[in-house]
């Protein structure tokens, strides 16, 4: 059984401008102990998805079907309080530009002690103690001295691994990390993955990985899911995702990316842009717009195509179909 | 509920800036102090107006810290005997000496005092001579009617020279910084604290032997600065007593059936009028002055500006007496004879000028300031009006450029030509507003001065009115009230020349 | 992925008409201060024409006269007419208010972004002069210079551009410190850009949308500081119609049950100030894109 | 091929307080006529100041820059904007958006380069070299009318282009300029550069975190850390067989590697965080503590650029050629 | 710390000096004349003039100055015309008053406009936004004066709700003994009950209408700030960690967004300082401000100048106070970096 399983569901914002349907029909599962990489360019709703797992999406958002199912549990049952009691303790995450995402006038340590007080009996030394042994959990050198440091006083490497810290300091079951090295060094991006990597092998912790780098992804994931403009494209590991992609956009993303090109007249570029979500007259396909293979029938619901065990594109015409 | 019978709040625009009437700057809530907390050798008497008012008798002098006094033969000296068993409020009997020091201080602080003490011819110090403890002389330096009268006023006031002394220090011979702060006399309240700018608090003396003990035991006179708070105060009962308040106010007040009531009293030797200044064109010309005065919307002012509060001073039917004062000009509103004047002026065209006035006389003087405006348009006489802030009032006086300026002035001294020496003469002072000179009025001001004869006194009292009134430098538009509102439960009030309460007489029932 | 936009882009009018009609819609306060706004400009246009009486001509035959038919908001106490002072005031009103803003807003937001742009010894000069006017209490500065000066409406509007300054100063150059490392700054570097053209091309036109949040809420502070000096005596002089004045001259009446000579002036200038405040919050939703959806 | 621009001995510091930030500290370089050099390096380790005392918008410290043997590095930076070279080095900024004046239409802001920079003022002339600009990086010539927020990010990017472009610079420096970019059009802004590089015969300068797209796009690459450079050579080569134990590291760290599949060796990787750049040992290597080969020989004594005979060089003790 | 706040106070010495300067050279514009003044309504133009000499007015302005200066650094504030008080004196005896009715004032302000701001924040765009809104700005449309009188006139006039307009203290009362000038606080120290509940009364409409006055500016800061620091990525960690809402609103949110309040908090203070002159003149209110404007109306130079060097100082140690304050909340800004 999969550990966290999101069944079609679908999420939009009401704004003043009109209804941004910024996920539809949205499925996803993740084993325990897996990975699984969630790309797709910017304003696809990657983040929107993984904030609606843990309830934390914005006030105006509002979840109109579907389900999100955790470690068998119904996470939205109950207006979500399903979800408010795992968030922290179970569910944890950790996000892109690590030095705005830690609250810049509190010490660390004391950023890693609410949530332990939070979640835990832990109180007084024993807390104290807890804390800084987070610290050191993620490799922080001399925790004791850095318990009190600000998030300015550390660099953006260092602040991650506080992040990280703060999401295991409760021992989730699942990581999700939106794009946690954007912004950092090649070295310390590959440090930091690589710490995420072992302590998710360590505690047999499930990551879902948020990147708009495919090479990352590739990298770290046994499985991938592709999503466009609110829905989810293409599934399936990642070796047969990178190997046989066969929705267009998958296909062309793969090819966009610099990553084992070898001449600069082989990226691809995709051409357009995101629809407008607001849009009503949106095509069932919502790459449609922006795909050479367009063709009529894409304006009607999209069928399940099964590229091979567990590889599922979403798509009339996938490219997989031709080269068969 | 004793406690608030014998203790009297009063709320008041400004309080005393000092409690020595001597000192420099002292203004006018500080001759209240001097008023009480001090006693002078004589005061006036008092009487009842006709509207049921009790107001101070000019004509009377009575004792208060001199049991008696005999004027020589000659008239040309006094001698007062001080009362026994007087003491100052720190238990010292009161002496001659102390007297002596008083005066000699009043001429030696310079300005106002001294200007006071010489209204009355008392210049000199050799003119005051303690004889023992209990003898007082003064040796006068010409007949002057004014000299007694003179010495019951505020600035005569009588010091404790040895607690005085010393405070004094060298280079301050008369302790005036000492003074400033704290009293030395023996009136029948104490000062029981001060604090400058907030409020004064005045406790009775039990002591005081200069006359009756008063009935109210404890004064409290505030500052509140807004008339409309000081009104509502007042008819909530929170304030026993205010007094300088717009005069609509008191119109309305004394209409009013609460617990209210206002005493009035018209303000001896004071009006208030339209100046020009004869040194700046075209009011160098009588003709443009007179057809002023005969645009001048009187009845309006008298009713929107002063609201009825005052004796109208113009429009007289019958020719001045010399016999009253303040009197009325024969001026009334007459646009056609006006324009006639402009005329023969050769001013037809009109001319620009400024109205100018005391921001802290602004409630009387501003619609007065706005209905003169209008009207003088009627002459094409374009009038920008400027609001000096009172205390650069004074400056701007003395200056004497301003061309037109609405302006009250009284005098201590109930006599018109004590009015006119400050008003009309060529010695141009201060409140000659309208730098007015004309020879013939400085000899009939001169002459009636030192007057002894009633028929010919008067006589030069209405050459010179006469001759003012038909120059017209400053045309008189009103002589205001004075108004007193209190609660209806206070008793004994009395109206003083200084203008200031006296506590002394009043009680609550 | 960044989403790195200038903290006050001002983007040009076509897209702003949106945005307006948006914020406008969004907040129905928005809606009716932009409307007072049109009447108040109205008012200060045509109010001289409009008013049913002279707003000067005094009616000593109906002083005090509470609101009725004739006189809709009544008369003061020489029987003018209250409706028509207070239309006739709003020219005078906002002409203070309008020139004391422009005033402080030029020198201010000049000085300000040479501060912001320059730096260093610039920079120094105009924080020590905004400092200083800042030290003073600034209420108190505003009647020092009237008193020194006189009582004038240009000197007014000299003494409320004083005391403003300091703001426009503070505004322009944190926006200018910030442009100042904007890309586009540096871009404009390249394509050859001399510092002035830099200042008056690049940076002043894009602190301008900051500064007129500003301008908006010190214009109401404007009206207020001239009512306030009104009230000790140093306002604009009689007969003219000012809002404020004729609040202090009306505040004596309160007690005393002539409520109206106060209130109807009190009332619109409230309303005036009232509006330029919704309108200064109104633009800064307007030029602040966070608030932007 | 002859040098454009040689930087001889460049030092930039910074005051910190007392003391000086090495941002820049001792640069030799040069970039040939046509050609196109990447500068890859962590970040803060000072590719943005190099770049600031190239194109002359930063004063520099010490040193010298010759463009065609001129010196240019004395002109303060005020006055360049006066300079008759100012267009011969222009530059595209990273963010798209940033570096667009929200007040300008496309038009504007190329035709203001093109104004400014070249003698001409005739409107027509200076029309024409917009679009012709325009044309050159594929903007479509409606969108010149635009506001930068009407415009998407490939097509902000183009009007950064085009505006350093309309002058016909010979040096065109590139700082990050598709880090703001999605994947998307990552990869037609990086042929549009490749194409404007061989049709005008422009040196680039090119600036990038991103080494797979410099190995794509650049025949040479520069290594800095911390100030320094630590490696150079033909790009090929460098990542085929990077020198420096920092160059290694960053290609071991690539995800994915350069060529796709699993990474590297991770015996390569460095763990921590950089010396600070504030007054460091100059007796000493910079990368020392982060290095998996540091010695004593390191701790005392500074390596320094070595050069060798295939045009390669790296500034370490431990490399041979 | 004390070097810096030493080096902190020494920075701000230009800005006195400016101060002095220009509110000298304010001064001597004054239409008034001293002179006149002293000289009494019966003065003459030859008294004046003696007078003047005497008060060192005939001297130059910069002689003049530099006299003032002199004085001032023998810590010689000068005497006041009007009152003939010596003007350290007054201003010390009345700066306690002013103070008390400012912080009561600002305490007010804060007490009611910050909740109102988190409040508006958190539901932004709804009814109670909008309320919040409405109210502050109304409050801030009004002049203080007339705000003032009108709460008097309601209060006090019409509804007998609100004790007499008359100071600091009900007439039957006496005032505490003077420890720090503040009656709250001195009447606590000799245990007076009664005299605590007169001044808190007094206290209660000044301070409502001063408060009304700032209310806008800081329930507008604060509702920026919190709707800011909501948004900023650091509460989203906070909200994903699982942590109580209240932690996220009050320990995460409020504390953030408390930098830009305080540094308004500073300028509300000053801009109450000096807007409290009105409130002061309508009040009856014994404070430094009705004294100054009593004296700039009658160009009294030196309470003026002295009131105006005690604004200046005040403002001085009240920018100190809040970098101290800023440095506690934000480590960041720590006064010793
Ligand atoms: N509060 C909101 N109101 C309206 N629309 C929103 C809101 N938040 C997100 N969206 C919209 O939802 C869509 C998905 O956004 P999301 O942030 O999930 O994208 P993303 O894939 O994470 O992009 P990025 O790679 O830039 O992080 C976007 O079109 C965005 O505009
Ligand atoms: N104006 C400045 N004042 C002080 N220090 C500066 C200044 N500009 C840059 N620095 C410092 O110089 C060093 C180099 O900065 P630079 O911006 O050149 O790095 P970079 O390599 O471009 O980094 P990135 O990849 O993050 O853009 C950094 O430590 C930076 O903090
Ligand atoms: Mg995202
Ligand atoms: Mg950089």
């Amino acid at each position: 059984m999969s550990l966290l399983a999101v069944e079609n569901l679908s999420l939009e914002f009401r704004t003043r401008s009109g209804i941004v349907r910024a996920l539809e029909n949205v499925s996803l599962e993740l084993p325990e102990g897996g990975s699984l990489g969630l790309v797709g360019e910017s304003g696809s709703g990657k983040s929107v998805l993984s904030f609606a797992i843990l309830g934390i999406q914005d006030a105006a958002a509002r979840i109109t079907a579907g389900r999100i199912r955790f470690a068998g549990q119904d996470l939205l049952a109950n207006e979500g309080r399903a979800m408010k009691a795992l968030r922290g303790r179970e569910l944890a995450m950790i996000f892109q530009n690590p030095r705005v995402a830690l609250n810049p006038i509190r010490q660390v340590g004391q950023q890693i002690e609410d949530v332990l007080r939070r979640h835990t009996d832990l109180r007084g030394k024993t807390l104290r103690a807890r804390a800084i042994e987070c610290l050191a959990e993620v490799r922080i050198p001399d925790p004791e001295r850095r318990y009190a440091a600000y998030p300015f006083e550390l660099s953006g490497g260092m602040c991650q691994r506080v992040m990280i810290a703060i999401a295991l300091a409760c021992r989730p079951r699942l990581l999700i990390a939106d794009e946690p090295t954007t912004g950092l060094d090649v070295t310390t991006q590959a440090a930091i993955m690589r710490l995420i990597r072992d302590l998710g092998h360590e505690k047999g912790m499930a990551t879902l990985l948020i990147t708009h780098d495919l090479g990352l992804a590739r990298e770290f994931c046994d499985k991938l899911a592709v999503m466009h403009a609110g829905h989810i494209v293409e599934t399936g590991p990642t070796e047969a995702v990178f190997r046989t992609p066969a929705h267009p956009y998958a296909a062309q993303l793969t090819r966009a990316t610099p990553v084992g090109q070898d001449r600069l007249e082989n990226l691809a570029a995709i051409p357009g842009n995101l629809p407008d979500l607001r849009r009503t007259d949106l095509p069932a396909c919502r790459f449609a717009e922006r795909c050479e293979r367009r063709a009529d029938d894409c304006a009607i619901p999209l069928p399940r195509y099964e590229v091979g065990a567990g590889h599922t594109a979403f798509c009339h015409h996938p490219t997989r179909l031709e080269a068969a | 509920q004793d406690k608030k019978a014998e203790t009297l709040i009063v709320a008041n625009e400004t309080g005393p800036n000092m409690l020595d009437i001597h000192g420099v700057g002292a203004n006018r809530p500080s001759y209240g102090v001097a008023w009480l907390a001090y006693d002078r050798l004589m005061t006036y008497g008092r009487k009842k107006l006709a509207n049921g008012v009790m107001s101070y008798d000019f004509a009377k002098l009575e004792p208060e810290l001199a049991e008696s006094w005999q004027v020589a033969k000659d008239g040309m000296s006094v001698t007062f005997k001080l009362r026994k068993g007087a003491k100052f409020h720190d238990g010292t009997p009161v002496t001659a000496k102390d007297v002596k020091w008083s005066y000699d201080r009043a001429l030696a602080m310079g300005g106002f005092p001294a200007f006071q003490m010489k209204a009355g011819s008392l210049e000199k110090p050799e003119q005051f001579e303690a004889i023992d403890d209990s003898t007082f002389k003064v040796t006068f330096l010409r007949k002057d009617k004014m000299t007694m009268p003179d010495m019951a006023v505020p600035v005569a006031s009588i010091y404790n020279s040895a607690l005085a002394l010393k405070n004094a220090t060298k280079e301050d011979p008369w302790a005036a910084t000492w003074l400033k702060n704290n009293t030395a006399g023996g009136g029948a309240y104490k000062v029981a604290s001060y604090k400058p700018g907030q409020e004064i608090v005045y406790e009775r003396f039990d002591d005081w032997k200069s006359g009756p003990l008063p009935k109210i035991k404890r004064v409290i006179q505030r500052e509140v600065p807004s008339a409309g708070n000081r009104r509502a105060l007042l008819a909530k009962g929170d304030i026993d007593m205010t007094y300088e308040m717009p005069p609509k106010d008191f119109a309305e007040m004394s209409q009013e059936k609460g617990n209210v009531k206002v005493a009035s009293v018209p303000a001896e030797n004071s009006m208030i009028y339209v100046g020009m200044n004869v040194t700046k064109p075209p009011f160098d010309n009588a003709k443009v002055r007179q057809a002023v005065a005969y645009v001048l919307p009187y009845d309006k002012m008298m009713q929107n500006a002063a609201y009825g509060r005052g004796m109208p001073l113009f429009g007289a039917k019958k020719p001045v007496t010399g016999n009253d004062w303040p009197t009325a000009t024969p001026y009334v509103t007459d646009l056609a004879k006006a324009k006639a004047l402009m005329k023969e002026a050769g001013m037809e065209a009109g001319f620009e000028t400024t109205l100018s006035f005391d921001l802290g006389q602004g409630t009387v003087s501003e619609p007065m300031a706005i209905l003169a405006q209008e009207a003088l348009a009627q002459l094409n006489i374009k009038v920008a009006i400027n609001k000096v802030p009172g205390a650069n009032w004074r400056a701007a006086l003395l200056k004497k450029d301003m061309p037109m300026t609405i302006n009250r002035f009284g005098g201590w001294l109930n006599y018109p030509e004590y009015f006119f020496l400050w008003t009309y003469h060529g010695q141009n002072a201060v409140f000659n507003t309208m730098s007015y000179q004309n020879p013939a009025v400085d000899k009939l001001v001169d002459a009636a001065r030192f007057e002894g004869d009633k028929k010919k006194y008067a006589q030069d009292v209405k050459g010179f009115i006469d001759i003012a009134y038909k120059e017209v430098p400053r045309i008189p538009v009103v002589q205001p009230m004075v108004d007193v509102a209190m609660q209806k439960n206070v008793q004994g009030y009395t109206y003083w020349f200084h203008l200031q309460p006296d506590y002394r007489q009043i009680s609550k029932q | 992925m960044t989403k790195a936009t200038p903290t006050l882009t001002l983007s040009p009018w076509p897209k702003r008409w949106a945005t307006l009609r948006y914020v406008v819609a969004e907040n129905p306060l928005s809606l009716a201060a932009f409307l007072l706004f049109a009447l108040l400009v109205l008012l200060a246009l045509v109010g001289p024409w409009l008013a049913p009486f002279d707003a000067l001509a005094s009616n000593v035959g109906a002083p005090l006269s509470p609101p009725s038919g004739a006189h809709w908001f009544g008369t003061d106490a020489l029987g003018r007419d209250i409706l028509s002072r207070v239309m006739v005031a709003a020219r005078l009103d906002l002409g203070i208010a309008v020139a004391a803003v422009g005033l402080s807003c030029v020198l201010g937001g000049l000085g300000g972004a040479c501060a912001g742009y320059f730096g260093g010894w610039t920079e120094r000069i105009v924080g020590r002069i905004s400092d200083t006017i800042m030290a003073f209490p600034l209420f108190v500065l505003a009647m020092g210079i009237v008193a020194a000066l006189g009582n004038t409406v240009a000197n007014i509007v000299l003494a409320t551009a004083i005391i403003n300054l300091p703001f426009y100063i503070r505004v322009a150059r944190a926006e200018s410190a910030v442009l100042r490392n904007a890309g586009f700054v540096e871009a404009a570097r390249l394509a050859g850009n001399s510092e002035a053209r830099l200042l008056f091309h690049h940076i002043i036109p894009n602190i301008l949308p900051p500064m007129t949040v500003q301008i908006s809420l010190n214009m109401g502070w404007a009206i207020l500081n001239a009512a306030g000096l009104s009230f000790i005596g140093l306002g604009v002089r009689p007969p003219a119609a000012e809002w404020g004045i004729m609040v202090a001259e009306g505040a004596q009446y309160i007690v005393s049950g002539e409520w109206w000579i106060a209130l109807f002036p009190g009332a619109v200038l409230m309303l005036a100030v009232f509006c330029f405040n919704l309108l200064g919050d109104s633009l800064r939703d307007l030029v602040d894109p966070r608030r932007r959806t | 091929m002859s040098q454009l621009i040689e930087a001889i001995d460049l030092v930039k510091h910074f005051p910190v307080g007392k003391k000086l930030l090495h941002a820049v500290d001792g640069l030799n370089f040069h970039i040939d006529s046509g050609e196109t050099v990447g500068l890859v390096g962590e970040s803060g380790c000072g590719k943005s100041t190099l770049v600031r005392l190239l194109t002359r918008t930063l004063d520099i410290t010490d040193g010298h820059i010759r463009f065609h043997g001129n010196g240019i590095g004395l002109i303060p930076a005020r006055a360049m904007a006066e300079h008759p070279l100012r267009r011969e080095i222009q530059m595209v900024f990273q963010d798209p958006t940033d570096s667009l004046n929200p007040r300008y239409t496309a038009r504007d802001t190329i035709g203001e380069s093109a104004r400014l920079l070249t003698e001409t003022r005739d409107a027509n002339e200076i029309r024409r070299m917009v679009e012709e600009a325009a044309d050159h990086v594929g903007l479509p010539r409606e969108l010149l009318d635009r506001y930068p927020h009407q415009l998407s990010g490939g097509q902000k990017a183009r009007v950064g282009i085009a505006r350093a472009i309309v002058v016909k610079p010979r040096l065109l420096i590139l700082d990050e300029p598709t880090a703001a970019l999605d994947v998307s059009v990552q990869a037609v802004i990086l042929q549009l550069l490749d194409r404007l590089k061989r049709e005008m015969g422009m040196s680039f300068l090119f600036v990038s975190h991103d080494l797979n797209v410099v190995r794509l796009l650049c025949d040479r690459v520069m290594v800095m850390y911390l100030g320094q450079i630590v490696e150079t050579g033909k790009a090929a080569e460098v990542f085929a067989r990077p020198l420096h134990p920092y160059t290694r590291a960053m290609i071991a760290s690539l995800p994915g590697g350069l060529t796709g599949g699993q990474a590297s060796d991770a015996d390569l990787l460095i763990g921590g965080d950089p010396q600070s750049p504030i007054d460091p040992d100059p007796n000493r290597c910079r990368l020392l503590g982060r290095c998996p080969r540091g010695t004593d020989l390191c701790a005392n004594s500074a390596p320094l650029l070595q050069t060798w005979a295939d045009g390669r060089s790296a500034a370490c003790h431990f490399v041979t050629p | 710390m004390l070097a810096t706040i030493l080096k902190r106070l020494l920075g701000a010495i230009p800005n006195l000096i400016g101060v002095i300067v220009v509110t000298f050279l304010l001064t001597r514009a004054l239409p008034g004349d001293p002179a006149a003044f002293f000289a009494g309504p019966a003065g003459t133009a030859e008294a004046v003039e003696e007078i003047r000499v005497k008060l060192g007015l005939n001297k130059s302005l910069p002689e003049q100055f530099l006299l003032y200066v002199r004085d001032l650094s023998r810590g010689d504030w000068g005497n006041s015309l009007a009152t003939g008080q010596s003007v350290l004196t007054e201003l010390t005896t009345r700066l306690p008053a002013s103070l008390e009715l400012t912080l009561c004032g600002l305490v007010l302000a804060v007490v009611i406009a910050i909740p109102l701001g988190i409040l508006a924040a958190t539901r932004p765009g709804s009814w109670i936004d909008h309320l919040c809104r409405g109210i502050a700005t109304a409050g801030v449309s009004l002049p203080t004066f007339f705000t003032g009188l009108l709460l008097a006139y309601i209060f006090y006039f019409l509804l007998g709700w609100a004790p007499s307009p008359l100071g600091r203290l009900d007439p039957y009362l006496s005032s505490p003994p003077t420890v720090t000038g503040f009656y709250l606080i001195d009447s606590l120290l000799v245990g007076d009950l009664d005299v605590f509940v007169g001044a808190a009364k007094q206290l209660i409409l000044p301070a409502v209408t001063l408060a009304l006055f700032v209310l806008a500016p800081l329930a507008r800061m604060t509702r920026a700030a919190m709707l800011g620091v909501l948004s900023a990525d650091f509460i989203r960690t906070a909200r994903a960690a699982g942590l109580a809402p209240t932690t996220v609103l009050f320990t995460y949110a409020f504390r953030n967004a408390l930098l830009p309040v305080m540094t308004t908090l500073g300028m509300v203070f000053s801009f109450l300082l000096g807007s409290n002159v009105l409130v002061e003149k309508v009040f009856a209110w014994p404070g430094i401000g009705s004294f100054a404007i009593e004296a700039l109306v009658a160009s009294d130079y030196a309470p003026v100048q002295g009131f105006v060097l005690t604004m200046a100082l005040l403002y001085v140690f009240l920018n100190l106070a809040i970098d101290i304050a800023y440095g506690l909340v934000d480590p960041r800004m720590r006064i010793d970096q």
